[in-house]
């Protein structure tokens, strides 16, 4: 059943009678020809291109909770393809290109807002490399915009530009950014999923790998054996507890991410603005609500929540930077789990295990990537060869010293 | 969270930066046939258990203390603290 | 209609205030809440979505619908619970939400249309065409959406952070918490006690019974020096190991608070045990329309009566499945009110002269601006009855919101007829008196929805009704978290606390699911929403990071330099003299006189560090990617740091005063990473080297003294021999000024030039520059800045934080002969891995007569501006004062192949394609013969 | 011929309520000292000849200079310190006299102004006892000199930022005193 507005009107006058579910609840078949361990954004999106852009059918997604559960219904929303390195540009701006028709292409309003996301700058040495990422986007067919003080601040007069302690040299801008109503994004590929006949299976946790000869065959759930030629895993978050399961190491550790939204308000900000001078980034919701953010904890964790000092650390930048957010209330905290990867950026590649595929690391930009990783991973899962602009998120990228190391940090995850 | 450092007793996490796991005491050896492998796994392999975890805190804002933390991931829960350099690598 | 029929517990004292431009009267204590209702204001607001009229439903901080705008402009706090809210001569409250007036709102069309509204609408429409959800359908949507408003301007307040320490935490100061917090005393326990009203004593000061009890533990409280009392205190969240966050009100319930008082102030309160003893509020029953204004809580409608001395109502209903509700049918009569009970048990306790329905339920209200009646169903039957107040006793909600912060999940309880604390609460608390279910266990009917068209209000700001519920449910949206995602349940400012339970409950009638196996509800901090200026405390302004300022500032302030940000430091950028109209006219100026004369820099912000003990040389060897332990006493030597994965962390350079000491340089930027790095070397991988290090940064000013005439000033200046033959290239010492201070001398050289760093103790910084300056007048010493600093390093060829960006090795940076392969270092293995060992990137040099941008990338002449063609990127430009030309370095691939090839250097951003030679990054002095005149 | 001239950390760096003073230490002399691997016990001894105790590490020693544990094995001495000459052979030491910039912190208020800036439980500051920890993000000594008199050590190059630190705690004190 499609959705438009005037299924809504028509619906409202039979008291919304006509409504069916949004999926379907099947019960698990013995057996797939792909199975998808994760039903998360990236899960659900890779088992949507499967069987949308690659015409495959026999697809199962195991979700151990409910749909959407992840760190796709526990994020700040924000969309962007901001990157610099050629292992990483390619595949955040197709990412960009796919948010953009991501609607039609679901029939769901997922809120695809390009409100713009705005870096600041607060040094010489910061203007530098944003105008070495800003070439690097624009080389690699994105858009952005270098803005002087002037023109951040036409954008935003109420930021602190005169008793700044880092005062606001300018900003780099990209208008094609912005935000993603985030259960929206879960909802709609789980529904368009389920309507090429994708199986959704909730309240199924993978408990293990079924290796026979060496080859995967299948998985050992809740719910028993289910069978497939080929697995992938998409379960960031708990990347390395699955894959232990098969004796895999990953180049991973799990942290914690905070982010905060607040009381309801008018509008206020339209789009999004990260400060280049302390850990903070800030949007608006549609609902009113500032969704705000900064640093990961730092520290490993599995936890499902954060301690005071980065809501303080958070809290901070937002007031060294709009002090006018004085009276505004934080409402609501929550925390996510994070595949801090070791160069601070993902992987989509095969594993040692023929049959069994990887998708993950994604730090904390899972969100914006999770067309294109689901793509990227359907291409890989159908194909056997990796996308070329996934190329380079390879496992093993590391002992050949291909790093993809936007910040520089190297193998310090809690520092990317 | 608070560290019960050896020396100084309960101190706030704040005071302290974190580095990871405290694998990275046992430095492998440079001239060692496979030491490529060895430092690769070194510098990038992580177990990342979800639980029981021992990792490295600085005491950066106290005494400079190179600390091995037990702590469970799951809970955050500590179990142990030693300095590093009294930890056999 | 509502009127103060006795002081209360609150006395008389008048206040006057004003609401939506009215003027009323309250009494002091009161809070906004109670002065409005007893000035008969029972329409405070509008609901997010539909915008329908509401009132206060509640007494304290989990009210969802009584939210104001306090104050205007740099004090305007909107979305304030008029419940929470005390009153102050002066205060100024407006509604929000509504346009133009509160009694009339064009949006209030929404309630109208609220058939087609219904939860998740958005997500299957606004689809078409494309461009429109930016253009058209959000800008509405986000206008029509919010509460309150941020007045956009600065927050004249100023806010407040502590940390406190005890034995046990109280959380509450009701009945149950008072007598925990004696009963640790008395074991001689450090205790604090923390409750979020003016006034300890919790509900029992909103019923009728005399409070002689509470009053009498509160004296005996305040008596005891091992007590902490503080009230206006919320305790926010329950963190990690025994850390809470509380927040404390100072000022606003004050008419004219201290100029300097902070507003707020949050602390952090470390205790090992904690008591909740936070008690537990009221519940809702969903009955279509009731939301109308005047349908409250029983226990608010009591709790105005007794405390606050206002009846709400000539006619008040009370609507209950709960013994609870008798109390406040009794007060409500005593009081003179005509009272009708409708209870939905079949039997209790009557009272004398109140009409009483049993078996029965409230259906449906009528009233558009202010409740006038209600329909009742007894017996299949139904009819209206007149009354202007409804308190409705749907059951109690324990408090057990900090219970969950540490991922404990409450447990459905029957006889309590709400969710307690589960087993997994925070390490070291536990739970006491409502807060767990005591004093609840009363008689107890489970009713949910008794509505009969389901536009019953769960979560009443949110405008979520049990129609909406349902929908979900019938859209496949089952478990609580996706139910609460779709129709945005309990996502409201009360954060759940009247909707959660409720939703579940209608949910579980549903679905003939038990409540238990429906889902539990959870909490996440803060307890109570908490102002983002008091989380940022003192950190506002310029004090949001400390500032470091250089031995030499005053001097620098004084010459008028321009001055710079890097990392906390403050550094002079340069001096403009009088009649430089333009920057690059001084720094131009400075540079020239470098290269011709001497300059003189404070480079007192590279990170020093002094490295001592039998095994030092060993130590450097091992940390530096060079060699170390051939350098004799009284030399210099230059320091490439690697990060172990051998990528290049740090460069410097390290003096050897004698045998067992050296000194360590560092960048700026990594002056505290290679502290903590050399110390992670020493204390994790090397714990048995004699090795001793301490910063010294700030303890040395330190003084770049360059140019070809630095000699002939510093032997002005220094108590020894420097000439070339005494103090050559790269040698050190440490040495006496004329006047007998101590010092350091090295002579070392960023610029190229033959130069020299002399450091002295930071205290007499400041009186060096400017000796340094006089003395050498006729030598033409000049001050320079960071700028010049720059220009100098370029035309040299010098790597520094632009090149040293976290991705580039010692190959890239032409220094890969520099990494010993004959012995261990940090990162010298996996330096050698092939893509970084083979990598053909370089540092190379640019020249162009048209300015080059930092950030352009190279481009061979004739081919596209795509990724593909680069090959490589300006790290860093500036014009040569020197050359006559604008200058540049830059990383290349196959450098060897295009030295000496024009390339263009493009940077689309700024709309700029400059063609420019590639060249060897070192413009000046190649062969390195001026440093070693 | 010349003579260099010293600067304060800070310039007007004092401050006066009704509650507490708040005053800059003029410039002191500061040592660092790190007995060699092995040396401890014999520096020690050194010490305790002349009468001191080398302090633990949440301790103090007051007088006749002050000594406070700097890290494991390595100690701060500031003021008049004796003559080390015959261990010279055992120790490093590392001149550490303008590293630091101090306050005193006096009077009735000083508990309230340091519950305001220092996350560590008032007793690890109580008389002869002193702490290592951060003010706000700055790495400082809280040392208890008496009762409701402290020193409070920090980075000399911020001596601005620690001293508008302590003065706005100081003023948040008096005036919610006043409230």
């Amino acid at each position: 059943m499609d959705y438009s507005i005037f299924r809504v009107v028509k619906e409202a006058l039979r008291n919304h009678k006509g409504w069916g579910p949004a999926w379907r609840n099947p019960q698990p078949k013995p057996s797939y020809d792909i199975l998808i361990v994760g039903g998360g954004g990236h899960g659900l999106a890779t088992a949507f291109y499967l069987a949308s852009r690659y015409g495959l059918r026999n697809i199962g997604v195991l979700e151990k909770g409910w749909l959407g559960g992840g760190n796709v219904g526990r994020n700040t929303t924000i969309v962007r393809s901001n990157y610099m390195l050629p292992g990483n540009e390619p595949f955040y701006e197709l990412s960009m290109k796919l948010w953009e028709g991501l609607e039609q292409e679901l029939n769901y309003n997922a809120m695809v807002s390009q409100r713009g996301v705005l870096n600041l700058c607060h040094s010489d040495a910061q203007r530098d490399a944003f105008r070495r990422r800003g070439n690097a986007m624009l080389l690699q067919g994105a858009d952005a915009e270098l803005l002087n003080a002037d023109g951040v601040r036409e954008l935003y007069p109420y930021l602190n530009f005169d008793d700044a302690r880092f005062p606001i040299l300018g900003g780099l801008l990209q208008r094609r950014g912005g935000t993603v109503r985030h259960d929206a994004v879960a909802w709609g590929y789980a529904r368009a999923a389920d309507r090429l006949g994708v199986d959704l299976i909730q309240n199924c946790e993978v408990l293990d790998f079924r290796i026979e000869n060496g080859v995967v065959s299948g998985v050992e759930t809740s719910r028993g054996f289910i069978g497939a030629t080929k697995v992938g895993v998409a379960v960031a978050g708990s990347s390395s507890r699955l894959m232990s399961k098969v004796g895999i190491d990953l180049p991973i550790e799990s942290h914690v991410l905070q982010a905060f939204v607040s009381e309801g308000l008018k509008p206020l900000i339209p789009g999004v603005i990260t400060f280049g001078a302390g850990h903070f980034y800030i949007s608006q919701s549609d609902k009113g609500g500032l969704v705000f953010g900064g640093d990961i904890d730092g520290y490993n964790s599995y936890a499902s929540r954060g301690n005071l000092p980065v809501v303080e650390d958070v809290c901070e930048g937002a007031m060294g930077l709009m002090p006018m957010l004085g009276r505004a209330r934080l409402l609501r905290s929550w925390g996510g789990i994070m595949d801090m990867s070791m160069d601070g950026s993902p992987f989509i590649d095969r594993t040692a295990i023929p049959g069994l595929f990887f998708n993950g690391g994604w730090c904390y930009g899972g969100f914006k990537a999770t067309p294109a990783s689901g793509l990227c991973f359907a291409h890989l899962l159908a194909t056997g060869s990796s996308h070329e602009v996934a190329a380079q998120m390879r496992l093993d990228r590391f002992v050949r010293g291909a790093m993809i190391d936007e910040k520089g940090q190297g193998a310090q995850p809690n520092l990317h | 969270m608070l560290i019960n450092h050896p020396l100084l007793g309960l101190r706030d996490a704040q005071e302290f930066v974190y580095k990871g796991d405290a694998s990275l005491l046992q430095r492998p050896q440079y001239d060692s046939d496979n030491a490529l492998d060895a430092f690769t796994n070194y510098a990038y392999l992580r177990s990342n258990p979800a639980g029981l975890h021992q990792e490295l805190w600085y005491h950066e804002q106290g005494d400079r203390s190179w600390l091995v933390v037990t702590r469970n991931t799951l809970t955050h829960e500590i179990v142990n603290v030693e300095l590093a350099s009294e930890v056999d690598a | 209609m509502s009127r103060r029929v006795s002081p209360g517990r609150i006395g008389k004292k008048p206040v006057n205030f004003s609401f939506d431009g009215r003027s009323f009267q309250g009494y002091a204590g009161d809070t906004l809440a109670s002065a409005l209702l007893a000035n008969d204001q029972m329409l405070l607001g509008r609901s997010f979505k539909y915008h329908r009229p509401r009132g206060l439903i509640t007494l304290g901080s989990e009210e969802p619908n009584a939210l104001v705008t306090i104050g205007s402009g740099a004090r305007q706090t909107p979305n304030t619970r008029a419940t929470t809210q005390e009153l102050y001569e002066g205060l100024s409250a407006s509604s929000q939400n509504r346009y133009p007036s509160l009694k009339f709102d064009l949006l209030s069309v929404n309630d109208r249309l609220s058939r087609f509204l219904t939860a998740g609408f958005y997500y299957k429409t606004f689809m078409w065409p494309r461009s429109f959800w930016e253009s058209v359908y959000e800008p509405l949507i986000r206008r029509a959406a919010g509460l309150g408003k941020l007045s956009e301007v600065e927050d004249a307040d100023q806010y407040d952070k502590g940390f406190l320490h005890c034995d046990c935490l109280v959380i509450g100061g009701g009945i149950a918490g008072l007598e925990a917090a004696l009963e640790a005393a008395h074991q001689g326990k450090a205790v604090i006690l923390c409750d979020e009203n003016p006034r300890l004593g919790g509900m029992e000061l909103f019923d009728s019974a005399p409070i002689d009890s509470v009053e009498g533990l509160i004296k005996e409280l305040q008596s005891l020096s091992n007590v902490r009392l503080m009230s206006r205190t919320t305790v926010q969240g329950a963190f990690d190991h025994g850390v809470y966050s509380a927040l404390t009100q100072n000022t606003d319930h004050l008419a004219q608070p201290h100029k300097a008082a902070p507003r707020q102030t949050l602390w952090r309160i470390y205790s090992s045990e904690a008591v909740l003893a936070s008690g537990a509020h009221e519940r809702m029953i969903a009955f279509d329309n009731n939301d109308r204004p005047g349908v409250m809580l029983s226990s608010a409608l009591r709790g105005y009566l007794n405390y606050f001395g206002v009846l709400a109502g000539d006619t008040c209903a009370v609507f209950g499945c709960h013994d609870d509700a008798r109390k406040t049918v009794v007060d409500l009569h005593a009081a003179g009110a005509k009272v009708i009970w409708i209870d939905t048990r079949s039997a209790h306790e009557p009272v004398d002269g109140v009409q009483c329905f049993t078996d029965a339920r409230v259906v449906d209200t009528r009233g558009r601006h202010r409740l006038k009646g209600i329909e009742i169903e007894q017996g299949g039957e139904r009819f209206w009855l007149p009354c202007d107040a409804l308190g409705v006793a749907g059951g109690w909600n324990p408090r057990v919101q900090l219970t969950c912060h540490q991922g404990g999940r409450p447990r459905w309880s029957n006889d309590v007829g709400g969710f307690i604390s589960g087993t997994d609460l925070p390490p070291g608390m536990r739970v006491v008196g409502a807060a767990a279910g005591e004093y609840l266990r009363g008689n107890w009917s489970p009713v949910w929805d008794v509505s009969k068209r389901g536009s019953a209000f769960v979560d009443p700001q949110n405008d979520v009704t049990v129609k909406d519920i349902k929908l979900a449910h019938q859209e496949g949206f089952i478990s609580v978290e996706h139910l609460k995602r779709y129709t945005t349940l309990g996502m409201a400012t009360d954060q759940g606390k009247n909707a959660n339970t409720l939703g579940i409950g209608v949910l579980s009638q549903h679905t003939g699911n038990a409540i238990e196996s429906v889902g539990t509800t959870l909490f996440r901090p803060p307890y109570t929403p908490v102002a983002i200026g008091a989380l940022a405390g003192r950190a506002r302004g310029k004090a949001f990071k400390p500032t470091r300022l250089t031995p030499s500032h005053e001097f620098a302030t004084r010459q008028g330099a321009s001055f710079v940000t890097v990392g906390n430091w403050l550094r002079a950028a340069y001096f403009p003299q009088a009649g430089e109209t333009h920057w690059r006219e001084s720094v131009d100026r400075e540079a020239l006189a470098v290269r011709n004369a001497v300059g003189v820099c404070d480079v007192t912000t590279l990170g020093k560090i002094d490295v001592q003990g039998r095994d030092a040389a060993q130590f450097l060897n091992l940390v530096y990617a060079n060699g170390f332990l051939k350098l004799p006493v009284g030399k210099t030597r230059y320091g490439l740091m690697l990060r172990e994965d051998g990528i290049v962390f740090d460069d410097g350079t390290a003096a050897r005063l004698s045998e067992n000491h050296f000194v360590v340089t560092t960048t700026t930027a990594n002056a505290v990473p290679v502290y903590r790095h050399m110390e992670f070397v020493h204390q994790c991988l090397a714990p048995n080297l004699d090795v001793h290090l301490i910063s010294t940064t700030e303890s040395w000013a330190q003084f770049a003294v360059a140019g070809p005439r630095s000699r002939e000033l510093l032997q002005r200046i220094v108590d020894l021999e420097i000439s070339n033959e005494a103090f050559g290239f790269m040698a050190c010492a440490e040495t006496r000024l004329l006047d007998g201070t101590p010092a350091r001398l090295f002579r070392i050289s960023f610029s190229g030039e033959l130069a020299y760093e002399l450091a002295v103790p930071a205290r007499f910084g400041n009186s060096l520059m400017q000796t340094l300056l006089e003395v050498g007048a006729d030598l033409g010493a000049t001050p320079y800045g960071t700028e010049a600093l720059g220009v100098l390093r370029i035309e040299k060829g010098h790597a520094a934080g632009n090149e040293l960006d976290g991705r580039t090795t010692a190959v890239n940076l032409g220094l890969g002969q520099m990494v010993a392969q004959t012995k261990d270092s940090i990162g010298r293995v996996l330096a050698n891995r092939d893509l970084l060992a083979n990598s053909t990137l370089r540092l190379v040099g640019f020249r162009s007569d048209q300015q080059i941008l930092t950030g352009s990338w190279l481009i061979p002449p004739g081919r596209s501006s795509e990724q593909d063609n680069t090959l490589g990127w300006v790290s860093s430009a500036c014009y040569s004062p020197n050359l006559g030309c604008y200058i540049a370095i830059g990383f290349i691939s196959d450098a060897d192949q295009y030295l000496g090839a024009q390339l263009r250097a493009v940077s689309l951003l700024d709309k700029v394609d400059v063609g420019v030679s590639v060249v060897s990054p070192h413009f000046i002095d190649p062969e390195g013969e001026r440093l070693r005149v | 011929m010349f003579k260099l001239t010293e600067s304060p950390a800070l310039y007007n760096g004092d401050f006066h309520s009704p509650l507490c003073r708040l005053t800059l230490l003029p410039n002191l002399a500061r040592l660092s000292l790190a007995p060699m691997n092995g040396e401890l016990g014999r520096t020690r001894e050194f010490f305790q000849k002349v009468g001191i105790e080398l302090p633990g590490p949440t301790d103090a020693v007051l007088s006749p200079c002050l000594i406070l544990p700097l890290g494991r094995g390595q100690w701060l001495l500031q003021g008049e310190w004796p003559d080390l000459e015959p261990i010279n052979e055992l120790i490093c030491t590392t001149d550490q006299s303008d590293a630091w910039c101090g306050f005193q912190l006096a009077g009735s208020g000083g508990p309230a102004v340091l519950e305001r800036l220092v996350a560590a439980a008032p007793q690890s500051y109580s008389c002869g006892r002193a702490v290592r920890t951060q003010i706000e993000h700055l790495g400082c000594w809280v040392v208890g000199l008496d009762n409701n008199e402290w020193q409070i050590l920090g980075p000399r190059s911020s001596a601005e930022s620690l001293f508008v630190a302590l003065k706005h705690a100081a003023l948040a004190v008096d005036a919610l005193l006043q409230n």
